[in-house]
Parts: structure tokens; C-alpha cells; sequence
């Protein structure tokens, strides 16, 4: 009887450990796996020589268990039980082993914490930088270069100009982005004259157009020229609210038409309503989904991040140059990431690639 | 079953309604319309009733949790800009949830992509079959590139020029292939619509 | 103040949420967790307001008789009668009544609305749908041998079409989604930064 | 060039009225054109075969109308093959308004396979919470859901008892049109408790889910009604998606000659243009 015991013993390993990287409130059992293993119940006891109970049940090719129930600081031993034709069968007992508390979560704090920190303080570092006053360039985008032409356009057209910052309400940053093109948008109609039609989705972001426009306005020293009324708000259904937009171009005939931020079906509508009037159309959004009829239908387009470093390129605001400095370093980093990873794999290394494991 | 039957109908005459858009703008579409925008918005408003403000905010509080008066009293603010006076509190519930928002976008965009993308990026160009080490090849300059055409600290001119021009081209084959499957999106719906009509409602199909 | 407490909030709530991902300390966690079902809950709110913006403007429209105000009541009826469905006679999942006005009323105004767009699909691609540039041409000769390669027709036309289509998609679309991610999560993610710092503010609206 | 002169100046409306053709004719005079099986629909086929009798499949209907057209067929061929199989079925949604579909789906395939609620198949409806929620749904279903889709109590159906954690369940089929929905399957739960996830999504999101297929995060995948036509050849199922295939090749035809001809047409008027004396 013994010896049967005894090899069964032999036959099933387990260890049990604190579980890493929780807050003290768990126990890690682990065992090799094997596919032939029956169903098992794990076991616990504070003493092994009182017995042991039964704390739950291991699935079929499960090779770990984690004990949630295990109370802080106290010495726990285990073991897996289960039956076969021969009867009752027990593994090695595992322990004494203590859940322990841990205050951090190292794992997350070094394959997600460091590029966050490094991350952050680059864009950090180039803000400040900016704000010093330190000139920061950036490369022309085709699409903005167009924009000053296209009002002029309209203005000689003598028609208006239209300007659609997508169907986000301003808790999307892409909405925010587009409202600050609206800025300079606003800045050129009012110096030209020129009607400018603000249509929104979004009762918000109706309020936070109407300020921008108004400021631009003003800027433009042509605070006459703001007129409420071109700054509505439609409604915030969907399809409502493009059929509405639909209803502008084709009633008032802007020569111009702006679609920047973000975009759902909407999109294709818009392009090809506009298309069909003749107008130029620049259209900008982050939203891979909608980029394709954009491009096919506009004019110009930014593609994805264009459009927050388009906001950044018009406004020349130190604050957004700079964090945009700081993502170009951000994308630098990934390549030099990238490149170097394939080589490790290449060279047989796997440290680096098991680095980036999200999951322990 | 006759009560069902009225259903169909009344859906069949909304999808033609519907559809008579496209002919022209008309009253019967705008009927449509309307309906459709008050339907769903009576619909959202008791859905986020019942599944989101009940069990998150009202659950809890009803359940002795009294704290939960909090959050309850920052949604309420929202209402604010209905009275010019204070209208500025509406900040409350907007800092807020930005706020969590936010920083739970920042660890969740790190965990669910950049991190793994990257790791999947690391692709074997040796040990597999030269058309897959091709292929991985192409992905790895496609992302590559990508990301160059994406870095406007400088202007693209000589090799960054290229390298840019080439993350171009990657990027309308891919928009390229997602327009075909938006279409074929658009198209299916199309024919559910037009099966609900001959099937469900003139059942000449089966 | 009316910017230095929403500041404030913003800076906190922000900080610890981040901070908390880092420490699995139970009550952390806890907090951390009942945030987000605030957020849930506060956000809820927002599509509250816009319900309460469509009955006013439909109100509005109704009293100043403008373009069209006679469908606003349609709409206001339908409003109030599917909130009567779900709230009077309960049962948001089960109500016999909230149900069949979501079956027969709902459900075939969302489907077809969204199948409107392929008759727009259609006429944007005879009408709008243009190889103006080469990286229009390139765009569009890649949806045209995708649109093929995945029906039947284009099987039937050569059998290769299909694995064509696939390895598109493993391989460019692959790569170049991947790129755009990156770059977009990492805009988002400084965006995200300057608003915990309350460099930006925007998203506040304008006034002091 | 006068034709193109013409059609450069086409009412769209004609254009609406070809496409509506182009779907009602083959529905009704179908071409049946062979249908060709892709791999990641195979993969999902190959998946379902391969599970024992009696084992649970979670099927998560991720959708609402709006892609009811491209899902609900799927949903149909993917719950007929798992009653032919034998398998047991534990429905959940993400999506408030998709619940009501999948209970329409089982209903009407559990009558035609002599199914009983409660033993081969439950429907436990919408849960709102997302990501979160399927984390801790995982961990313990009955944190999440105490009652089913018609408010019995879940103890009270023998699978509902059945049915503990993510342990018990062998594969989950999400539905999904958007977020929440396959990702976070595949993020959350995947990751976390390691069950194998197969997905039907709508074409569009389709292109997005290449990478996790190639990383094996993602068993198989039915994009849009053209892989819910596929598996139903697969399960010999005419349903809603081969019905619609042969509208969908006529259709996609038409809009590659749309695209074609409008591009010919530009290409003349640019030639027009350039061509000396003309305007």
C-alpha cells in the first residue's frame, strides 16, 4: 500500500508559491502538466498532521490553481487528491508557504510603467522645450498648404464656406484637434468676408464651435462678421444629422468643405455629396475605418495623426509642437525597438522578445 | 400571431419609407426619420437607465452604499448649462470623467497594443519557409515605413523622402482592401433589407 | 476657481487611476474599479442631456413653428412612448411592449438606414471615387482585386483570386495598420498626458 | 465620347435603381454560384467538429440591427451546427440590443432539433460592463449573472448550474460588430483564462483582425455575410447568406464596372481638356 503511495508521489510533483505582483491575498499551486491527468480536488491544511480539506476542483489539462481564499501571513501546506480504479491517489504535499503582500506590481511597472515614464518624459522634456521659446519645426502638410487656396476659392466664388468637425462630442480628442484647425479656418472667412457654416452633432461641441469661431473673429479684427446662427446644432442622430448637412451643401452651395475629425458611415455621404457639388474637399480623420473614402472622394486628406499635427502645424501653439516633437521621438523609439528586436531573433535571442510579454 | 404579422408590415412600410429617400427628400421619409429618432432615443435612454446609471450609481446607493451620492450629484451637474448662472460646474463631470478616461486609455493603449503590436512585429525571418520570411519581411518595413511617413519633425526630402513614400503605398493597399470590405459591408446590409422585404414580409423567397 | 476645481478633479482622478494600475493592493483595486463604474454611471448622464437637448430644440421648433415642425411631434410621441414602454411597464429586456416596438419600429429603421449606404456606396463610386493621384490609383486598384477576389464570381474567374485577397490582407494591411496604430496611440496618449496636466483645456469649452 | 459625355452626367438615381436590381434578380432566379471556403472559416468549422459531445459552447451576440444583416445569418449556422453536434449552447451579449436576436435564433432552431431550454441551451442576455465584467465573469459567472434572459433565477436551469467559470466553457463564438466585442474577448478573456475564441464579426471590422489570427489569439474568424454564406455550405445550411451571395456578386461587379467607367470618364474629360480649341 505504501510503496503504491509512494510512486504516485513520485508520479505527481506539485510546488506551491505566493503568487507575485498581488496584494498578499493569494497562493500560486503549480504542477507539470500532463494530458493525462484524471480530474483532481486540491487540498490545503495549516498542519499536515491534522489532515487536510478540500478547497476546490482542478480541471482536466489544467496545470496550475490559484488559492484566493489563503489568509495573509499564515503557513499553508497543499496537495492534489483524485481517484482512479486503484482508488484514492494524493501528490506530494507542497508548503509551508505564506501569501505574502506586494505594494507593486513589478512586472507591470517594468514592461508597461518604463515606457510610459519614457513616453512621458519626452513629451514632457519638448513641451517645456517649446514653451522656452525654442523654435520647433515641423514638416509642411499637403493637406493645410491647400487650405488658404480653397477659402480664397470660395471667396471668389462669392459662396461658403463649410466646415464639419465630425460626430464626436468634445470628449474625443479628435473633435478637439479639428476644433483648433477651426481656429485658423474661422481666422481666414473672417478676414476674407467669406460665410462660414459650423453644423455639429453635438450640443457641446455646438458651444465650444461658437467660442472658437467668435475668438477667431475677433482676432481677425472682424468681430462683426461672427454670426451665431452659422454655428448650429443639428442633432445627435446620426444619420439625422448628415442628412441635415446634406440639406446645406445642397441648398447653400459651399465652395469649400471641410470634414476633420472623427467619422463614422457618415463619412461616404459627405464625401460624395460634396464631390457632387463641385466643391474642394478637405477632410482629415484618425479613423482607419473612414481614411478610404476620404482619400478616394477629397482632395486633400490627412491620414490619422496628420490631423493633431495639422492643429499643432496651424496654431503654431508651443504646447502642441512640442508634444509633437515628443511623439516623433516616441515613433524613433519604436523603430530603433523594432530593428533591433528582429535582429535579436535573427541572432536566436529571446530575452528581448519575452520582454514585451503583456501577459506573466 | 395577427399582432406579429401588423409588425411586419409596419416594418416593411418603414424600410420602403426609408428607401423612398432616395428618390427625394419627402414626407413620408421624414415621418420615417423622425420616428426612427425618437424611437432609439426612447430606446438608449431606458437601456442607460436600467444597464448603466441603475446598476453603477442607484444599485449601490439604494443598497446602503451611501457614498455613491457622489457620483450621483456630478451627473446631475451635467444639467448645469441649463441655467446660465452656474453653468460653469457642467467642468465637474467633464474633468471627471476625462479624467478617468484618460488615464485608463494611457494603460490600456500601452497593455492591449503598443506593447504586444510591437512584440508581434518581431518577426522570424529565418527557420521558416522563404515565402514567410518574405512576407514577414515586407511587414516589418511596412511598419516601418509607416511610422516614417507619420514623423513630421522633418521635412521628407533624400532617404526619409522615400522611405515615406514607400509607408504611403502601404497604406492605400491596406485602405484599399478595408474599402472593398466596407463595401461589401454596406452591400449585405442592403440585402438583408431587401430579404426581410421579399422573404419576411411578400415571402416570395425562402 | 471655476478652472482650478475642475483642474484639480481632473489631476487627481487622472493620477491615482494611473498610479493604482501599478499597485494590486486590494482597496487600491477596489477604488480604482469603483472610478470606472462611476465613470459608467456619470457618463450615462451624457446621453441624458442630449435626450433632454432633442425635446427642447423639438419644443422650440414646435412653438416657433419652423421648417418642418409638425414631424416633432412624431418624433416627441414615439419618444415618450418607447421611455413609457421601458420605464411604466418595466422590464427593459423582457417587456412585451418595449420589445415589440424595438423588433418592428426599431430594428428595421436602423437596418435600413444603414443599408442606404450601399446605394451611396454605388453612385460615390461612378461619381466621386477618382485615381486623381497615383496613391488614389493604387488605393483603388487594391479594392477593386479585394471587392473580386472575396465573392464567388471572382473564384469562378480564377481560383487563385481568394489567396491573393488573404495574403493583401496579412501581409500590407497587416503592416500598415499596425504603423498607423502606433501612431495614433501614440497622439492619444500625449493628448491624454496634457489633459491630466491641464495643458489642455479645450475640451472644457472657452469662457474663464 | 458622346455616351460618356452622357453618363458623366448621369442622375443617380439611375445608378440606385441598377443597384436595387442587381440584389432583387439573382434572389429571385439564384445563380448558385460555388461558394469557395476560406481558411479562417474553415478554422471555425474544423474547431466546432473537433469539440466532444456535451461540451459548452458561449455564444456572445455582440451586435444589433443595425449589422443584424450580416451577422444574424452566421448566428443561425453557427447555433445549427453546434445542435447537430450536440453541443450546449450558453448565450450571453455585450450589445444591449442583441440579445433580442439570439434569443430569435435559438428559439426557432431549438424547435426544429427538439432542443430544451435550460438543458441544451440558455440565453442569459445582455451584460452591461464590458471589458471589466468579462473579467470578472471569468473568474466567476455568478458574480455576473444571477438570473437569465427572461429573469429566472440562473441556479434554476441545469446548465446555469452547470456552468461555473471560464473553465467549464470550451469555446467562445462571439457575434461582434464593434466595442465592445471580439477584441476584448481576445484581450481579456483569452489572455486571462486561455479559452479559445472564434469570432463572426462584420466586413468591415474583418481587415483588423488579421494580426491576433496570425498570433493564434484568434482561433477562426466569419467576416461579413460572405462567411456566413461559407459556413453555411460548410454545415450544407441554404440560409440567408447564400441567398444573398449571388446579389452580392452581381452588386460588387456593378460597383467595379461603376468604378471603372468613372474613371474612364475623368480620363476623357482630361483628355478633352487638354486637347487643343476644345473647352
Amino acid at each position: 500500500m505504501f510503496w503504491i503511495g509512494f510512486l504516485i508521489i513520485s508520479a505527481l510533483n506539485i510546488e506551491a508559491f505566493d503568487t507575485p505582483n498581488d496584494d498578499g491575498s493569494s497562493i500560486t499551486i503549480t504542477w507539470p502538466a500532463d494530458t493525462n491527468l484524471p480530474v483532481m480536488e486540491i487540498m490545503r491544511s495549516l498542519d499536515p498532521g491534522r489532515g487536510f480539506e478540500k478547497i476546490g476542483d482542478v480541471a482536466l489539462r489544467d496545470s496550475l490553481f490559484q488559492d484566493a481564499a489563503a489568509a495573509r501571513g499564515k503557513d499553508y501546506f497543499y496537495r492534489l487528491r483524485w481517484t482512479d480504479p486503484e482508488g484514492e491517489k494524493f501528490s506530494n504535499v507542497a508548503g509551508p508557504v505564506r501569501a505574502r503582500i506586494q505594494l507593486l506590481n513589478f512586472f507591470r511597472l517594468r514592461n508597461i510603467g518604463l515606457l510610459i515614464a519614457i513616453l512621458f518624459a519626452v513629451i514632457i522634456f519638448y513641451i517645456r522645450h517649446a514653451r522656452s521659446g525654442k523654435k520647433v519645426t515641423i514638416r509642411r502638410i499637403p493637406g493645410l498648404t491647400a487650405v488658404d487656396d480653397a477659402i480664397g476659392r470660395a471667396t471668389e466664388m462669392g459662396k461658403p464656406v463649410l466646415f464639419v468637425p465630425g460626430i464626436m462630442d468634445i470628449d474625443e480628442p479628435q473633435t478637439i484637434a479639428a476644433m483648433s484647425i477651426l481656429a485658423r479656418v474661422a481666422e481666414k472667412t473672417a478676414e476674407y468676408g467669406t460665410t462660414l457654416f459650423v453644423p455639429t452633432c453635438h450640443a457641446m461641441a455646438m458651444t465650444m464651435a461658437q467660442q472658437v469661431v467668435k475668438e477667431s473673429a475677433i482676432r481677425a479684427g472682424r468681430p462683426d462678421w461672427y454670426n451665431i446662427d452659422n454655428i448650429r446644432y443639428l442633432t445627435d442622430d446620426q444619420f439625422g444629422y448628415v442628412s441635415a448637412v446634406d440639406g446645406i451643401m445642397l441648398r447653400d452651395r459651399p465652395a469649400t468643405n471641410f470634414y476633420l475629425g472623427s467619422f463614422y458611415a457618415e463619412s461616404l455621404i459627405l464625401a460624395e455629396t460634396g464631390h457632387s457639388t463641385g466643391a474642394i474637399q478637405i477632410a482629415g480623420t484618425a479613423m482607419s475605418d473612414q481614411l478610404p473614402f476620404f482619400v478616394a472622394a477629397c482632395d486633400y486628406t490627412l491620414l490619422g495623426e496628420e490631423l493633431y499635427a495639422a492643429s499643432a502645424y496651424l496654431s503654431q501653439e508651443p504646447v502642441q509642437l512640442g508634444s509633437l516633437k515628443g511623439q516623433d521621438l516616441g515613433k524613433f523609439l519604436f523603430i530603433a525597438i523594432i530593428i533591433f528586436g528582429v535582429i535579436t531573433r535573427l541572432l536566436g535571442w529571446n530575452f528581448f522578445y519575452n520582454l514585451f510579454s503583456v501577459q506573466q | 400571431m395577427f399582432i406579429q404579422t401588423i409588425g411586419i408590415w409596419i416594418g416593411a412600410f418603414l424600410t420602403l419609407a426609408i428607401f423612398s429617400f432616395l428618390y427625394r427628400d419627402n414626407p413620408v421619409y421624414k415621418v420615417a426619420e423622425n420616428l426612427f429618432v425618437g424611437v432609439s432615443a426612447g430606446y438608449w435612454a431606458v437601456v442607460l437607465w436600467f444597464d448603466f446609471a441603475w446598476p453603477n450609481l442607484f444599485a449601490p446607493l439604494f443598497q446602503g452604499r451611501i457614498y455613491y451620492i457622489i457620483p450621483i450629484l456630478i451627473g446631475i451637474l451635467m444639467f448645469a448649462p441649463l441655467f446660465p448662472k452656474i453653468s460653469w460646474l457642467v467642468r465637474i463631470p467633464l474633468t471627471f470623467t476625462m479624467g478617468v478616461a484618460m488615464a485608463v486609455a494611457i494603460t490600456q493603449y500601452i497593455q492591449g497594443d503598443i506593447i504586444p503590436q510591437l512584440q508581434g512585429t518581431f518577426l522570424p525571418l529565418r527557420g521558416v519557409p522563404f515565402f514567410t520570411a518574405f512576407s514577414n519581411l515586407l511587414i516589418i518595413l511596412g511598419v516601418i515605413f509607416t511610422l516614417i511617413y507619420f514623423y513630421f519633425s522633418k521635412e521628407h526630402k533624400g532617404a526619409l523622402g522615400v522611405g515615406a513614400k514607400i509607408g504611403v503605398w502601404f497604406m492605400m493597399v491596406s485602405f484599399g482592401a478595408s474599402f472593398g470590405y466596407t463595401i461589401m459591408a454596406r452591400v449585405s446590409l442592403l440585402i438583408g433589407r431587401v430579404y426581410y422585404l421579399l422573404h419576411d414580409w411578400l415571402r416570395v423567397v425562402r | 476657481m471655476k478652472r482650478t476645481i475642475p483642474l484639480v478633479i481632473v489631476f487627481t482622478c487622472g493620477f491615482f487611476m494611473l498610479t493604482a494600475f501599478f499597485i494590486p493592493v486590494r482597496f487600491v483595486q477596489d477604488m480604482s474599479q469603483m472610478l470606472q463604474n462611476w465613470y459608467v454611471g456619470v457618463a450615462a448622464f451624457f446621453v441624458f442631456i442630449g435626450i433632454i437637448n432633442l425635446i427642447k430644440i423639438n419644443l422650440e421648433k414646435i412653438q416657433r413653428k419652423l421648417r418642418d415642425w409638425q414631424y416633432s411631434f412624431i418624433l416627441l410621441g414615439f419618444l415618450f412612448f418607447m421611455m413609457f414602454a421601458g420605464f411604466v411597464l418595466r422590464g427593459h429586456t423582457a417587456g412585451p411592449v418595449f420589445q415589440y416596438m424595438f423588433n418592428y419600429f426599431y430594428t428595421p429603421c436602423s437596418a435600413t438606414m444603414f443599408s442606404l449606404l450601399a446605394f451611396f456606396v454605388a453612385s460615390a463610386s461612378f461619381r466621386a471615387f477618382r485615381a486623381k493621384t497615383p496613391e488614389a490609383t493604387l488605393l483603388l486598384i487594391a479594392a477593386v482585386i479585394v471587392m473580386i477576389g472575396r465573392i464567388p464570381v471572382g473564384y469562378s474567374i480564377w481560383h487563385g483570386f481568394p489567396s491573393l485577397v488573404e495574403w493583401i490582407m496579412t501581409v500590407p494591411n497587416t503592416a500598415a495598420n499596425r504603423g498607423i496604430i502606433f501612431g495614433i496611440n501614440l497622439g492619444l496618449i500625449s493628448m491624454a498626458l496634457r489633459v491630466l496636466l491641464g495643458i489642455e483645456r479645450s475640451y472644457m469649452g472657452g469662457g474663464d | 465620347m458622346k455616351i460618356l459625355d452622357k453618363l458623366a452626367v448621369l442622375d443617380r438615381r439611375i445608378i440606385y435603381l441598377l443597384v436595387g436590381l442587381a440584389v432583387i434578380i439573382p434572389m429571385l432566379i439564384p445563380l448558385g454560384l460555388p461558394v469557395d471556403i476560406t481558411r479562417p472559416v474553415q478554422n471555425v468549422y474544423d474547431k466546432i467538429e473537433s469539440l466532444t459531445e456535451g461540451s459548452i459552447v458561449l455564444m456572445s451576440t455582440d451586435y444589433d440591427p443595425g449589422s443584424e444583416a450580416e451577422l444574424y445569418p452566421a448566428t443561425e449556422a453557427i447555433i445549427e451546427h453546434c445542435f447537430r453536434r450536440n453541443l450546449k449552447i450558453y448565450m450571453m451579449g455585450l450589445w444591449p440590443a442583441g440579445s433580442a436576436l439570439g434569443e430569435r435564433a435559438l428559439d426557432t432552431l431549438a424547435r426544429v432539433h427538439g432542443k430544451r431550454y435550460g438543458s441544451d441551451y440558455v440565453n442569459v442576455g445582455y451584460r452591461p460592463g464590458g471589458a471589466v465584467m468579462l473579467l470578472s465573469l471569468g473568474r466567476n459567472f455568478r458574480d455576473v449573472i444571477r438570473v437569465d434572459y427572461t429573469g429566472r433565477p440562473i441556479d434554476s436551469l441545469e446548465l446555469g448550474r452547470q456552468v461555473r467559470s471560464a473553465r467549464d466553457i470550451t469555446l467562445v463564438m462571439t457575434l461582434s460588430a464593434g466595442d465592445p466585442g471580439v477584441i476584448h474577448w481576445v484581450q481579456y478573456f483569452h489572455a486571462r483564462f486561455g479559452t479559445p475564441i472564434c469570432a463572426a464579426t462584420t466586413a468591415i471590422m474583418a481587415p483588423r483582425q488579421y494580426p491576433y489570427m496570425n498570433s493564434g489569439q484568434l482561433v477562426g474568424l466569419l467576416g461579413g455575410l460572405k462567411g456566413a454564406a461559407e459556413y453555411e455550405t460548410l454545415v450544407k445550411r441554404r440560409g440567408r447568406g447564400l441567398t444573398g451571395m449571388d446579389s452580392q456578386s452581381i452588386v460588387h461587379v456593378l460597383l467595379v464596372l461603376f468604378i471603372i467607367l468613372g474613371n474612364v470618364i475623368l480620363i476623357n474629360q482630361k483628355r478633352k481638356k487638354s486637347a487643343p480649341g476644345a473647352g
